[in-house]
């Protein structure tokens, strides 16, 4: 059945939440209160429907949809693992949940002692010296922290206001960069999968800022050159950014602190484990190196004359990003996760993540052979070429059988270089158990059979979802992607 | 690591799993899943954290910590200043807490997210109600970030580098809007509240307008002293000079006042936390954007729009996606990625279950019951308003004694009487500012008072005339 | 697709929670702790696998499920109400959910208090002078109802051991009877839907302990005669008890202690907003009047030094039912609905009740006419007979269109006589807006179309479900009810 | 009442649509519908009961209530006598709480409700294993009433109308049994333990058994004391006899334990709180039964079992109805309609969650951690257990004080420190019985033991030899 809105549900009159207050039940508006002019007359528009109706609409409307409590989400680059239960209880509980953020200080002695162990947490996994935890998502870490970078230089009176950044790069990448003020040089990728690293000498000069790089790439793949890369950035007085991004491939096995990055941001919603939400909350924790930490967002949490506590008093801080200190209730998910596997169990995590994705690609190598010859790490990058359909058509028929889509271009929010137009990136994560891995690979293989000889079931697909295939406008999407192309 | 079962807290394989896969790999080791990365940079020791923990261990530590924190449940709070403790119906995380919701992607593969997508799209639908502007967002991190994403938007549709602001924002977000306007090198400038009012100094804005075209003008209703700013006066001046009126307002006022859309305003913004969301120690909130529709093209984040099926049927997915930066990358209307979606989804529920009617007294009790104290309050001897512009549910007050000891007695009396406005804006000593929501009784005010009362003469406050 | 059984997705050695305590993880058991011929040595056969499978197992079951939350379910006799969400919060919380029930009495003040008030909140709706709250159900609420019955003859050393019951009982009544050692005669119904007062007096002897009546019974109508019958069990020294499953339809209108009703018991899982969670666990709170109070099973709660606390020095009990006090968690939500409704708030509940049975009766009464001429209370008792398919086939035509089936025979836990064996009972409850009735009338309507020209579609329904009709033993069913005919 | 908007906490209907509805009926006024009531039995006022509450009120309310209590949270407690204080995995209550599981009724019409039968039908089997008999029924409503309706099977299968019990079934099992047999018109007769170990003395039952023929000999283990009992022997000596081994037991002990079904038990109850199930002052928990396939007539309850659908595909659905209230009625073989269903629900998730191995790994925390803290606390001065026989997690203490004193001590510190066995069975003085779960660490333990010490050496209780 299609979904409804709400809004046609709604029956003038019928309130659902019988709101009562006998002692200030006054009816109108007082007048004396604000300027007649001001006063709403109108309505609103909100819906108005009974308590059991408004449960029904969003129960029913939520069985039009797909997570990861349903079924597997090998949605590449995106880390669709499980999200612990326990971590959603935990997070809310009501000495957190009613936490008021303009409390007085000494009244919120756990949020302090919980965000401090956290940043160190953080730091620990991924080597680095201090980490602030205010960020709200990926992208806005990398505001932060390229905002610490920018002021670095700044405080060194360098005039530097370049970016490299490959090409693979997601887009919050060149994105962030703009907004700090930065220009965005575009590093292209070998046939191998690395960054090119002659194209990066060539590029690389006294504006240059620093590369920002995701190490695995979003193609999969450990660039190996990392320490020559390193090497060469610093060498220009540079500063080499890390995209936590992919942090999920190596916790426990390498860090990007020991690689040679001086600033880090990762994707909690990634990596340590906080559902999506449909698109949201996620935190994006930044962490430095030592001589960064000064410009880090104020405020921070610091042992403060014994005491965790929030620091406000950053007088070198490249300014505040957001309002507070974070996203609490996602961070408390993070340090729970973190409390449960210990350093081997995020390991293992790691482990089973990238065995996990070697899997799928050894076992789909017939079919959709490996874009890239080395070995992939938390996700594989696999060539649709060979199919009889195209990949887009392609993926939408797993949808029939209970399987969400690889990530594609224009179905994902990775950016491929023109050559990997059909390509699939998919990254089945650490949760997904060998039954469950061997069930993805046979709708894979189920999809390309009927490829073979029933194409047209293919191109009509989904034929088991509320709504047929929809068709948004890709070409002009495709012909966006052209016009931005650097 | 091979040789002993894999230890996780979510384990998911057998040993023997393990050894079968890297046998169809073609491996002979874990360790060699990872050999293109150099033995230099490998990490040769466990990560040094504590040691993993059963779920029960975990649960007394957690609660452990959140026995540290007191909350608005543990003592009468007036606390406010953008952050506001509301009633959230039981079935709000109820229903965003179904596994469907919870635990999705951003919508990107459209038919198997239908009512992810009707959800948002509804959303989008009534905060354009709301907020009075038809193009709305599917959120941005925070009402702060909401306000400076919107400040570069008018700098964008203007081609102007400037903007003029309200001294009256909170300072977060005054601070958050300058770090984004530097790295977009926007200029700003700040307009002075008139000391009477509490209101906006129209006139030192009409001479800034004159002196420097803005792109924007960003005004906060009610702003950082709980008074109400004239929007419609303030459109019609910002419209009279090419430059758009920003409004960043309380949306919980809307049940009681007119939209800022409807009064002139070209972008309106808020920080959404009031509509059904917990107050979590400051996050995750979320900001939300209405504009014009002429303006689509310059909003940050998701929007949800109507396409057809291949059965050319109506269908939702995301659309737009031009702006984003996925596509544009450096020239996207800004990084934002993930959001605050499943937030959202809570402000729909929340609309939803209160319902117009429900919704309009939820906003007339806060403003009954505010004025209610405040009346009270300013009848203890030196208590007085500071300003004399409108308030909506917060409030300024002049207080015969220092605010620091104050509000430490109101404390030891299970109270947090409101904020030391000297911790927002320096010079402002001596005052402070309460904030009253639907949640607190009639009885509970007047204890309040009582209390205040008491402190106050204790205190030995000089009084005022 | 059809539904799987859980063990098949086992996978020996994974596990999904890790169990970990280091101090204590000692591998096998200690062969000193127990007997040796005791010890497990094989396993039990539970389930292994990881925790994301767990939740999406359960997670994707719950879809092939149908409660309120997912739409109309006018279920006749069950009482299918809206279930708040407040309530689910609200009857879990730490200080209810943590408490051990022997715990040292002062430290469970609030739960005395809550259950003293709730004992006199249910008094207050029923018009009786004491309640107990510990019967785990209805059933439960009528055997400790009747016990009390029992115990009170014994001591007049009156040897009563016949409880009347009408045909139209629930099946529990006669039940409970015997269980308590009643011996049951059954009181035939007239046409008009009453009791049979003649058959009644015919039975009244000084054998005769009581009479157990549903008042609005299970046919949806009040029985007028209820005084008249009060009067003639009273003046035979019997006692009238009533069952009070239907009291949704009278709250605030009408008291059962009022009508003369010596014993009350109610089932909190219909009128009270429990959800039914599959078939329970419900509550089942047994009413007296004054002289029958100490015949209550002990504990009870009193006000024992001005303070509510358990009572368990009760020598003339009747004994105990259950362990411990009752259904915590459920009498909690019983009293949320009570402090949410407040008198207006019940007694409106009630109307919409009976205005919402009306109005499908009227609605449908030239499809389906009503069995009786009479008025319906909360639900409404309508007639196949004149339809085109057999009443078992069009019920379950309606599952296709997303409402739940009304009470058939064999097919709710009704009992009609064999006159009405194409009869339907219909109970809306009071928490179907007006869209929703009419939504429910119109797919009645569309069967009732359908099945004048394609009755074919309604013999092989329900088509939209993951299993086709099941049969089970419907006529082994019909026999047995034969067989077990009074 | 029908001129004014009506008013309900859950509102559904303005007042024009129950004007528009009176109509169809053909009523003028609310009050016709309930004309057929006599007026003289019409209530004519309003009932007594407090005003309606806004949700955040109620809110408060229930917070304020809920915080009157001390908990196995705020408290380390060693608390058991039949209900316990395990760990309850977070997937628990968030899987049952799915509104589908939460708001359905008795699954009647099994072709919509195919999810709910596959889970009770799985449950079946899971108990089925864990108890070591395979036919279960859907649950009951406590171990005690699930121990009585076992004896009165017994009484129907064996046709006798005696059965035998042991003294050390906790107390409230036995009032339970009592009230049940009475009206069944079974007698009871009691077996005492062997003081010295603790267990059921099994001459006094040989006795017994050859005196009356009994239906059954209903035994618990653990018992009352804590001390496991010998099911093997006591089932050989019932089949002797024509006599059915009944037993209840505790089957958190059945990780270490082999299944009393495996022993010869003929009817094996159980309470199953302990298998995630939250302590809830008492209520709701669940009762189970398992039994030989032969018995399934006698059994009371609902049963899933497996049918044919119209395609001659295999469905589930309630089965053998022929024994139940709504069939056989006077003749049935228990009252019992709501049962305990989302209950057995959550035991399956429970036990899915935590696995074949976590829950034995569970089951021997259990009893190692009884054992450590049983074999520290019999090292102070005048504390020895009181028995020889085996335990599990729980075991009785005989002190060198009064019990009352110690456990107030105790419970100043935070400890509840066990049950004054007093409370339970009479003429037990200076005897205290103590449970120990997985959830308690060592640090907890050892830090019991501590208080434990300190205490009794305040108290200067007479060191017994
Ligand atoms: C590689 C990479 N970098 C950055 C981001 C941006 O993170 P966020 O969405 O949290 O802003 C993502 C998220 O999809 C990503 O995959
Ligand atoms: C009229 C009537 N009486 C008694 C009962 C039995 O109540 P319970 O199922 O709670 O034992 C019911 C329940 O369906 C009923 O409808």
């Amino acid at each position: 059945m299609k979904t409804q809105s709400i809004f046609p549900k709604s029956r003038p009159g019928v309130s659902g939440a019988s709101i009562i207050d006998a002692d200030f039940d006054t009816g109108p508006t007082d007048a004396s209160w604000f300027d007649p002019a001001d006063v709403r007359e109108d309505s609103i528009g909100l819906p108005e429907m009974s308590e059991v109706d408004v449960v029904r609409h969003f129960t029913n409307l939520s069985r039009a949809a797909h997570g990861v409590d349903n079924g597997p989400y090998p949605l590449g680059s995106c880390t669709m693992k499980y999200n612990p239960k326990r971590n959603d209880v935990l997070s809310t509980l009501d000495g957190f949940a009613h936490a008021h953020p303009r409390q007085p200080e000494p009244t919120l002695q756990g949020l302090w002692d919980m965000m401090l162990e956290l940043q160190e947490f953080i730091a620990e996994i991924t080597g680095m010296d201090f980490v602030s935890l205010q960020p709200a998502a990926g992208a806005h870490g990398e505001f932060a922290g390229l905002l610490a970078i920018r002021r670095h230089f700044e405080q060194l009176h360098h005039d530097r206001n370049i970016i490299l950044i490959p090409d693979s790069a997601h887009g919050t990448n060149p994105a962030s960069a703009a907004m700090v003020g930065y220009q965005c040089k575009i590093i292209p990728t070998t046939s191998d999968g690395m960054m090119d690293l002659d194209a990066m000498e060539h590029h690389l000069d006294q504006r240059v800022a620093g590369l920002m790089l995701t190490n695995p790439s979003t193609l999969g793949l450990f660039d190996e050159n990392i320490q020559k890369i390193a090497e060469k950035i610093h060498a220009n007085g540079s500063l080499l950014y890390y995209d936590g991004a992919n942090l999920n491939a190596i916790m426990g096995i390498t860090r990007p602190g020991d690689m040679g990055f001086d600033v880090v941001h990762i994707n909690t919603h990634k990596t340590l484990s906080t559902p999506h939400g449909g698109g949201g909350p996620g935190a994006g924790p930044v962490g430095v190196k030592a001589f960064l930490e000064k410009y880090l967002p104020a405020p921070v949490i610091r042992r403060i004359h014994g005491r965790a506590a929030p620091d406000d008093n950053r007088p070198m801080s490249a300014g505040r990003v957001k309002s507070f200190f974070g996203h609490v209730e996602v961070l408390l998910r993070a340090y729970c996760y973190i409390l449960t596997n210990g350093a081997d169990g995020l390991r293992t995590a790691s482990e089973n993540a990238v065995l996990n994705a070697n899997y799928m690609r050894a076992r789909l190598a017939d079919l959709l052979p490996p874009v890239f010859a080395q070995r992939c790490m938390h996700e594989c990058l696999l060539s649709g070429g060979s199919l009889k359909v195209n990949a887009f058509d392609f993926v939408k028929r797993l949808i029939d059988f209970g399987v969400h889509p690889p990530t594609l271009v224009g179905a994902g929010c990775v950016h491929f270089a023109k050559e990997y137009d059909a390509a699939m990136l998919i990254e089945p994560t650490e949760s997904e158990s060998r039954i469950s891995l061997d069930f993805i690979i046979e709708q894979f293989r189920r999809v390309a059979r009927e490829a073979a000889v029933a194409p047209y079931m293919i191109e009509t697909a989904p034929h088991t979802t509320d709504v047929a295939k929809i068709i948004k406008d890709q070409n002009a999407w495709i012909q966006l992607l052209e016009a931005t192309k650097y | 690591m091979d040789e002993k079962n894999p230890v996780n807290g979510y384990n998911v394989h057998t040993l023997k799993d393990r050894r079968e896969m890297l046998d169809a790999i073609g491996l002979s080791s874990i360790d060699d899943l990872f050999s293109q990365i150099p033995s230099e940079i490998r990490l040769h020791r466990p990560l040094n954290l504590p040691p993993a923990q059963s779920e029960w261990e975990l649960d007394k530590r957690l609660h452990a910590l959140a026995a540290q924190n007191a909350t608005t449940r543990t003592h009468l709070s007036l606390l406010g200043g953008g952050a506001y403790e509301h009633y959230i119906p039981a079935v709000v995380p109820t229903l965003t807490a179904r596994g469907e919701y919870l635990t999705a992607y951003t919508p990107y593969q459209p038919e198997m997210s239908q009512g992810i997508l009707r959800v948002l799209h509804d959303f989008q639908i009534v905060m354009g109600r709301m907020l009075g502007l038809p193009a709305v967002n599917c959120s941005v991190y925070d009402g702060a970030t909401a306000l400076a994403e919107a400040a570069w938007m008018a700098c964008s549709i203007t081609n102007r580098r400037h903007v003029v602001v309200t001294e009256a924002l909170w300072p977060e977000y005054s601070q958050v809007l300058n770090t984004y306007m530097r790295g977009r090198n926007v200029t700003v400038s700040v307009i002075p509240t008139d000391a009477m009012t509490g209101s906006m100094d129209l006139e030192k804005l009409a001479g800034s307008l004159k002196d420097t075209p803005a792109a924007a003008v960003l005004t906060q209703t009610p702003n950082g002293y709980g008074v109400l700013e004239p929007i419609e006066h303030i459109s019609k001046m910002c419209h009279s000079c090419g430059t758009l009126s920003n409004v960043s307002c309380y949306p919980m006022m809307l049940g009681c006042l007119k939209a800022p859309g409807k009064q002139g305003a070209d972008i309106v913004t808020c920080e959404g936390q009031s509509l059904g969301l917990a107050l979590n120690g400051g996050g995750p909130y979320l900001g939300v954007m209405a504009t014009h529709e002429d303006n689509i093209k310059f909003l940050p984040g998701r929007i949800v729009g109507e396409c057809d099926d291949l059965k050319m049927e109506k269908a939702l997915a995301l659309v737009k996606e031009s702006r984003e930066q996925h596509v544009a990358r450096d020239k996207a209307t800004s990084h934002i990625c993930s959001n605050q979606a499943l937030l959202a989804m809570r402000i729909l529920v929340y609309l939803s279950a209160v319902g117009e009617h429900g919704f309009q007294k939820i906003s007339r009790l806060n403003a009954s019951k505010a004025h209610y104290i405040c009346e009270r309050l300013c009848e203890l001897p030196g208590v007085r308003r500071t300003h004399t512009g409108h308030f909506f549910n917060e409030f300024l007050l002049d207080l015969p004694c220092e605010t620091a000891p104050l509000l430490v007695t109101l404390q030891k009396q299970g109270i947090f009487g409101g904020i030391d406005f000297s911790r927002l804006y320096p010079n402002s000593d001596r005052k402070l500012l309460l904030a009253v929501t639907e949640t607190k009784s009639k009885t509970e005010l007047d204890r309040i008072t009582d209390v205040f009362r008491r402190a106050i003469a204790e205190l030995g406050g000089v009084i005022r005339s």
